[in-house]
């Protein structure tokens, strides 16, 4: 039987955060069957299995471990959830699997040299906070306007929720803008409170770093305590359709910051799965939601990850099953061109990204998006996050998680292998 | 048994207790439109577990009927929930009391009219009847049940059961914790219904001097066997019942003080 | 000053959503002694049913006016609750007459998976909305004296209204009359409230039916406010400490103890929050519970737990 | 009389207890007093106040006027675990037994005063308090016998029928080796040879172990034949105190309590 | 017929006050340890040790300490998972802080470190009761969420607040291999477990006991609820708090506050009520039942549906899952309202009796 490379696949589609968590799975398995309609990777088919963690960190290791030996070896593993990221980084070096996090996890993994096995493609969360203030700063008129202005944080209290907290700290020491920080208790159903100290602090932007029915809540809030949605920002977790889908136009002028991508029906890689699988109902979830924010954020993300195989049996061996250390490197050497993405389907979705031992990240652009009362339409042209800014802190918050670990860092040999 | 009319027909019962403990071996009794029976025995003997079995409250302590039949009135009753046998008039006054811990003395005494149908006027007037038998009753009638004493609990839940007007009452242990002359009080109270409105009572009782004197009829229950049956009168003659049960063992009664600690075993126990 | 008049009332509208949830739990405790885990499950049940019959109702019949929708979607939600409370009772309770609280605890455990998996399965698991025309926009009292004046939410003033109304009804239901005694009865001693011919199924299943209402009526303006979706379970953990400061068997306490905890927990959030970082809310609430518990182990209006040789 | 038993002095003596709870008076004004090795009883109308009485001595209910002399020491009120280490043990009216625990455990509970291996020589067993566990255990064996309900050892309190809880309770108060011992109705729900055997016993324990006794007992039979000495409650007060023939004759106490003739 | 205790008289109390008074059971138990250590770890599969025993052991660890408050003392308690979090992080603190300082060592003292904060919050216990003091607990769960993320302190000052260990080692033995996770868990599971049993069946036991069942009872006769209770909480929150330090160093690695939340004091406390209440035994069944059940299901649903040429979806598998696993609990309950352990020794004394009912 034909030599199959197996993907498994880490979803909550039940649960406090399934309306987020089911179109990102539905994207994310509608792109996997689409590779093996088009004809696998040279040949190779991908094989792959669900699990269901219901963003419950314990389950989601029981996941890890229940998939990462079958048909063969997993090949890569992308949890969907930072907390599930923190536990899997330390297993992931010891089972030889790349744990690949598109948007989230731990912000200093972009740093190579010490997370060898992890790999934040297309950016992380500093990107994220970084690019919202920067396009604070171009509605403001340029960065020294941010002088003396106040901006409030509401974040998930949690891991994920602080995140960008030390970057944004960076940014306020920078520009003098002075930064109020608002957690949520997780699910975050009840934020009157917070919303009370918005009212009264008056904050000239608002950054809403939420997942799930927190976010809807925080914009139902907003209206509530009538503060002006155009100077709300969101992470690209708190910028999909179901994070204003029942708020309607009480969200209209909600921007929130994108990985690349938006909502994007127009694109040939929606018209590829609708016509490829929807229309043989072959595909995953209903017709009409692919296409959407976290639909496509899904397709990406496992994109990313059939690239990274694609990219090592370049080296390995076209139409051969990789191991888990190959694709390691197939990720570790991506350069996905323009022309690549336009052949995949991902024209004008996103630009090119190429990682390396060093930088796993491989790209920091970021657009807005606002919420029109029907849909997310791009209001900002790209904007790249500061390498200046960010290198350093990766660079730094990297090396304290070394020294704690007691891991050297990798040497260009090392590189090569 | 000669009466006519029997209301209850216990017939070869087996109780089983948490599907392992076998308690009753078999117990058969009947008991006569308008008759007192008492059902006598030691501790452990199976009087509870038997009312239990009749009233169809063993399902709440894990025990269950696994073989014989019990018939009220000619009518199998052992699927009946126990409010559809409060309807059919039979009701039955726990041992250990079992008020309403929360509720007033009162509100317990009123629980006990809930499954009655006929006027509030009514239901005010058996309250009055069992003010009339219980004065202590009526001078504590607002405060919580759990707070009075225990002998004023056990009237409270005779008093209760009374206020369902019942036709037939299973009484356990009525005279445990109770003043002698509310003794006297309470077996008065049931000779007066047996006679003024024939009510039927089966009670099981340790007290066996009075028991023997009210009732009618009796059968001694022994480890889950009935041992020994006959009319009252009778068994206040047998020799044994004498030393057993009515202590006042060959002539007359001895004191507490001189009983010896070496008895002679009940001979139907060998 | 304005700004503190504004959390007042904030936390006070808080307070009565909170005791909404409360009051389930208190109903079911009061007339059974049993404390209901599957409170939050039932919410977001009866709601998930609300909001998608909402939707189906005008496609199968046609008819396009949402204030129809919406009656025709709260009867029906209300029927399938009694249907579960009917099942509740036929398939469990009455299997565990006179076990220990614990025991039944767990039972109402079982239940809630079995609710939310259901729930799910038939109503799916996305983001639903019941759209009852609650306005959304603020309105500002007073804005003469204070400038910004003070801010009022009027979709909680319905809300609040709504939950002040049902506790009144529920009170009266549970005055002295026949069938409020024998709820008591029931709730103290299962047996003996079987000897004298109380029929447990019959009032269980009018309790559970009750409480359904109770949690369709919470459901329906919780989900109102926050979308209908799995994250209104979660809305039960912040009426614990409603339930336990009122007295678990208490309807009015669920309302005071609502009142206090609503504000206890934004006046602290607002005003002690940014000394430590926020975040303080929800076990400041516990806590404040529990002090008052300290005072009153039986809640402030719960009846007095009974320990007596 | 029992030979071998000499009535001592007092060791009990309460004076001018009054205790009420809201409006309810359950003792105004009670004095009496308990001597060493006597068996006494009290006797009244249900509801007269005799168990509030006992809780009384032993701490569970605070008397808002009066006081108790023990052995030369007078306290307002009692607290419930010096009441015990001063040997006061009791019995309860509506069974106070641990419904969760095995005949055996119950009893040994009485002596868990007496043991003294800490926390972790418990958790370790093995030595000491293996030991120790064993040796009380000999002891409770001993009581087991007397009550004879050798056969129960192991069985839930909770199973067993209302009569043989009573003895397991008796034989809980009984491990404390107590110096005075209250019986709050021992005998209500036992048949006249059960109540025969518990006669025995308490008299036994009078007898051997020397405790003193305070006995409530509806049975006149049996009150009248074991105690020596009767106080007689009526509502809360005391309408007699004597020997059982005093009592027996006493004009108010006939009326109030003992109807007629006994 | 074969199982049967006649045939062996106990000839001292010494004899008669041990565990397993019946030969056969001592036998059975023996086999039961020698499998789990000997056999298992060669039998079973990565997955099998990783994701369901090393889980399992811990979480039982954890019913245990749950147990004793619970269901020995009678004081329901939501705020096991708050013990957990302050075992796991205070061993967490131990551990990094002094560099050198042993696992073991970092164990007892996140399990002392426990200790103190359960004592603390066991307090209200000598005035509230029952569901109100349940209710109650979740203070100390809430409160520990918060605390672990707001005080970098305690997290050395990660910007996530999220912290890891790794590179364990007992006696220089590496802790890194399913097998050597598993028998380190197994090893603390079973001492614990025997001085626990110690303990309940001891005169602190009693206590424990006797005040759940009947406190002013208990009063009377001596014994201090307050030493009592107290002395619950703080060996049943060094108990759970070293299970959470095990749960953070071995099974999770990494972890985040949220490891402890509020669902896993609530799963506790089901797994101790359906194990039954005042067992040991039950703790382990109880745990077996909450943690381990729900993956089974999970794994075996889309195989059965198989059989009947069904295709279920992943959503599908997930709410049969949450459904058949509620009614099972409900089941259970009816079957055997003092849970599995009761049911358990039910069985055996029917099988004392076979071949006759009764
Ligand atoms: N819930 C129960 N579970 C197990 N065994 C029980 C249960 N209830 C009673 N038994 C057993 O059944 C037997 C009979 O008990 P029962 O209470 O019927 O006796 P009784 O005649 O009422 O005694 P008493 O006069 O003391 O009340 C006893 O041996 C007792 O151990
Ligand atoms: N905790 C309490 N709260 C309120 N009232 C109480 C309390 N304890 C006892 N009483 C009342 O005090 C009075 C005396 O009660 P007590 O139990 O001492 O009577 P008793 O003499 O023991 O009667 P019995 O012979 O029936 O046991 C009763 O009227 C009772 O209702
Ligand atoms: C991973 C994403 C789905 C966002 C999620 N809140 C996180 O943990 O980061
Ligand atoms: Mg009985
Ligand atoms: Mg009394």
């Amino acid at each position: 039987q034909a030599k199959e490379q197996f993907i498994p696949v880490l979803s909550y589609r039940t649960g406090a955060y399934a309306p987020n968590g089911t179109p990102w799975a539905n994207g994310y398995v509608d792109y996997l069957k689409l590779v093996n309609a088009r004809g696998g990777i040279n040949g190779v088919k991908l094989s792959f299995e669900e699990c269901e963690t219901g963003y419950d960190t314990a389950r989601s290791v029981e996941c890890y471990e229940r998939l990462k030996g079958k048909g063969g070896g997993a090949s890569l593993v992308q949890p969907l959830s930072t907390g599930a990221t923190f536990a899997i980084t330390e297993k992931a070096p010891i089972d030889k699997i790349p744990v690949v996090t598109v948007g989230y996890g731990r912000s200093e993994s972009a740093d190579g040299t010490v997370f060898k096995w992890n790999f934040p493609i297309a950016g992380t969360y500093w990107v994220a906070a970084d690019a919202i203030i920067q396009a604070i700063a171009k509605k403001e008129g340029g960065l020294d306007k941010l002088k003396g202005k106040k901006i409030a944080l509401i974040y998930h209290d949690s891991p994920y929720g602080k995140e960008p907290v030390p970057l944004l700290q960076e940014r306020a020491k920078m520009h003098g803008f002075d930064l109020q920080l608002l957690p949520v208790t997780a699910p975050g159903v009840e934020q009157k409170a917070t919303w009370l100290q918005v009212r009264q602090a008056r904050p000239d932007y608002v950054l809403l770093w939420g997942w799930g029915v927190m976010n809807s809540t925080a914009l139902k809030e907003a209206q509530a305590t009538g503060y002006a949605r155009e100077k709300m920002y969101g992470v690209w977790w708190a910028g999909a359709e179901p994070d204003v889908k029942d708020v309607g136009d009480g969200a209209k002028g909600y921007n929130a910051v994108t990985m690349q991508h938006g909502a994007e029906p127009q694109s040939k890689l929606v018209k590829d799965v609708v016509s490829m699988l929807h229309d043989k109902n072959q595909g995953t979830g209903p017709k009409e939601e692919v296409g959407q924010v976290l639909y496509m954020r899904g397709a990406m993300s496992a994109m990313l990850g059939v690239e990274g195989i694609r990219a090592a049996q370049e080296r390995f061996g076209k139409g051969k099953v990789m191991t888990g250390e190959q694709v390691r490197w197939g990720l570790e050497n991506l350069n996905l061109t323009q022309a690549k993405l336009d052949g995949l389907g991902f024209a004008g979705v996103m630009r090119p990204i190429s990682t390396s031992c060093t930088d796993h990240m491989g790209a920091a652009w970021a657009r807005i998006h606002t919420w029109d009362g029907k849909a997310w339409k791009f209001t900002s042209d790209w904007l790249q996050a500061d390498e200046q800014i960010i290198k350093p802190l990766v660079k730094s918050t990297a090396a304290k998680y070394a020294a704690e670990k007691k891991l050297t860092a990798r040497t260009p040999a090392d590189c090569q292998s | 048994m000669s009466s006519p009319s029997i209301v209850l027909n216990v017939n070869g019962i087996e109780v089983i207790y948490n599907h392992v403990i076998l308690v009753l071996k078999g117990v058969s009794l009947v008991v006569p439109e308008g008759g007192i029976v008492a059902l006598l025995g030691g501790n452990g003997a199976g009087k509870t577990t038997t009312l239990r079995a009749v009233s169809n409250l063993l399902a709440g302590e894990r025990g269950a009927v696994t073989k014989g039949s019990i018939e009220l009135r000619g009518e199998r009753i052992e699927a009946l929930s126990p409010s559809e046998l409060v309807k059919r008039g039979l009701i039955q006054v726990m041992e250990g009391r079992h008020c309403f811990a929360h509720l007033t003395i009162e509100d317990n005494l009123m629980t006990g009219a809930y499954t009655r149908k006929d006027g509030k006027a009514a239901i005010a007037e058996t309250l009055e009847k069992v003010y009339a038998y219980f004065p202590r009753l009526k001078t504590r009638r607002t405060s919580q049940a759990a707070y009075t004493s225990g002998g004023e609990q056990q009237m409270c839940a005779i008093g209760r059961a009374l206020m369902a007007n019942p036709t037939m009452v299973l009484l356990d242990e009525p005279s445990m914790g109770l003043a002698p002359q509310i003794v006297e009080e309470v077996f008065e109270i049931v000779k007066d219904l047996n006679t003024k409105e024939r009510v039927t009572f089966l009670l099981a009782e340790q007290n066996t001097n009075m028991a023997l004197r009210y009732a009618d009829y009796g059968y001694i229950l022994e480890n889950g066997r009935i041992v020994m049956d006959g009319e009252a009168r009778s068994l206040r003659e047998n020799e044994d019942v004498k030393e057993f049960y009515l202590g006042v063992g060959g002539a007359d009664r001895k004191s507490f003080r001189d009983v010896k600690s070496y008895k002679r075993r009940k001979r139907w126990l060998a | 000053m304005a700004f503190f008049l504004e959390t007042l009332f904030g936390g006070l509208m808080v307070g009565m959503l909170y005791s909404l949830v409360a009051l389930g739990f208190v109903l079911i405790f009061k007339a059974s002694g049993v404390f209901n885990f599957a409170q939050g499950a039932m919410v977001l049940f009866a709601a998930l049913a609300m909001a998608r019959f909402a939707e189906w109702i005008p496609m199968w019949t046609g008819i396009e006016s949402r204030w129809f929708a919406n009656v025709a979607a709260f009867a029906v939600a209300g029927l399938v609750m009694f249907a579960v409370a009917w099942l509740i009772e036929r398939l469990v309770l009455r299997h565990l007459v006179n076990q220990e609280g614990a025991t039944l605890l767990m039972a109402t455990l079982g239940i809630a998976y079995f609710l939310d998996g259901a729930g799910q399965t038939l109503f799916g698991s996305s983001i639903y909305k019941i759209d009852i025309g609650m306005p959304k926009d603020p309105i500002f009292l007073l804005d003469k004296v204070f400038e910004g004046g003070i801010l009022i939410n009027k979709e909680d003033l319905y809300a609040a209204a709504i939950a002040a109304a049902l506790v009144a009804l529920l009170s009266l239901f549970f005055q002295k009359t026949g069938t409020g005694r024998a709820l008591r009865a029931v709730a103290d001693d299962h047996q003996a409230a079987q000897s004298i011919g109380i029929p447990l199924t019959r009032i269980w299943v009018i309790v559970w039916c009750v409480a359904g209402v109770v949690a369709l009526v919470a459901g329906m303006i919780w989900g109102s406010k926050l979308g209908v979706q799995f994250s209104l379970t979660t809305v039960a953990l912040r009426a614990l400490p409603v339930v336990i400061l009122g007295g678990l068997t208490s309807v009015p306490g669920a309302i005071i103890g609502g009142l206090i905890i609503g504000v206890g927990e934004k006046l602290s959030e607002v005003y002690l929050g940014p000394y430590v970082g926020g975040g303080i809310e929800i076990w400041f609430a516990y806590v404040l519970a529990l002090v008052f518990l300290l005072f009153r182990p039986q809640g402030l209006f719960g009846e007095k737990i009974i320990d007596r040789v | 009389m029992s030979s071998n038993r000499k009535v001592g002095d007092v060791v009990l003596d309460v004076q001018n207890i009054s205790l009420s709870f809201g409006g309810v008076k359950a003792l105004t004004d009670i004095s009496f007093d308990v001597r060493e090795h006597e068996v006494r009883a009290i006797i009244g109308p249900n509801g007269a106040g005799k168990s509030s009485m006992l809780n009384c001595i032993n701490g569970v209910y605070w008397p808002q006027q009066g006081s108790i002399t023990f052995r030369g020491h007078t306290f307002k009120h009692m607290n419930s675990r010096q009441v015990a280490e001063m040997g006061v043990a009791r019995t309860f009216q509506n069974l106070a037994l641990f419904k969760g625990m095995s005949v055996l455990d119950n009893i040994m509970t009485g002596r868990n005063l007496r043991m003294k291996s800490n926390l972790f020589q418990q958790a370790i067993r093995w030595g000491a308090a293996e030991r120790e566990e064993t040796k009380h255990r000999e002891f409770v064996e001993q009581i087991i016998d007397f009550l004879e309900i050798q056969a129960h050892r192991k069985t839930p309190v909770g199973q067993l029928p209302y009569g043989l809880q009573k003895r397991v309770d008796l034989g809980r108060a009984l491990a404390m080796e107590p110096q005075v011992l209250l019986l709050d109705e021992p005998m209500a729900g036992m048949n006249v040879e059960e109540k025969q055997d518990m006669s025995r016993f308490i008299l036994d324990v009078n007898d051997e172990f020397g405790s003193t006794i305070v006995l409530i007992e509806h049975d006149m039979g049996v009150v009248m034949d074991i105690s020596d000495r009767v106080v007689v409650l009526d509502y809360g007060k005391k309408i007699g105190d004597g020997t059982p023939d005093e009592v027996r004759s006493n004009e108010n106490v006939i009326r109030a309590y003992l109807g007629v003739e006994h | 017929m074969f199982y049967r205790e006649n045939g062996q008289f106990k000839t001292s109390y010494r004899a008669d006050q041990q565990v397993f008074p019946i030969l056969q059971d001592r036998v059975a138990i023996g086999l039961v340890l020698i499998f789990a250590f000997a056999v298992v770890p060669f039998l079973a599969s990565d997955y099998l040790m990783r994701a369901i025993l090393i889980p399992f052991v811990i979480i039982s660890l954890a019913a245990l300490g749950v147990n004793v408050l619970v269901g020995y003392c009678g004081q329901i308690s939501l705020g096991s998972g708050a013990f957990m979090a302050v075992g796991a992080y205070g061993a967490y603190n131990f551990f990094v802080r002094f560099p050198g300082l042993p696992l073991i060592p970092a164990l007892i003292l996140g399990g002392l470190c426990a200790t103190l904060f359960g004592i603390l919050f066991g307090l209200p216990s000598l005035r509230v009761k029952g569901l109100y003091l349940a209710v109650a607990t979740l203070a100390a769960q809430f409160f520990s969420d918060w605390m672990f993320l707001r005080i970098k302190w305690f997290t050395l000052d990660t910007p996530s607040g999220s912290v890891s260990v790794s590179n364990l080692q007992v006696f220089g033995w590496p802790i890194e291999s399913a097998a050597s996770k598993y028998l380190l868990c197994l090893v603390v599971l079973v001492v614990v477990a025997v001085l626990t049993k110690n303990l309940v069946r001891g005169a602190i036991g009693r206590e424990w006991m006797a005040i759940r069942d009947m406190d002013v009872a208990a009063a009377v006769i001596g014994i201090r609820p307050m030493y009592a209770k107290l002395s619950a909480f703080a060996v049943s929150s060094f108990i759970i708090g070293v299970a959470g330090a095990l749960w953070a160093f071995v099974y999770l690695g990494a972890w985040e506050p949220a490891a402890f939340s509020v669902d896993q004091s609530f799963r506790l406390l089901f797994m101790v009520i359906i194990g039954g209440l005042g067992s040991i035994t039950g703790a382990f069944f109880g745990a077996a039942f909450i943690t381990v059940l729900p993956i089974v299901l999970n794994q075996a649903l889309p195989v059965i549906a198989g059989w009947f040429g069904a295709q279920i979806s992943t959503v599908g598998i997930a709410h049969a899952e949450l459904m058949i696993f509620g009614g099972l609990i409900v089941w259970f309950l009816i079957v055997e309202p003092h849970g599995l352990a009761k049911l358990w020794s039910t069985g055996k004394q029917k099988l004392r009796l076979w071949p006759f009912p009764h």
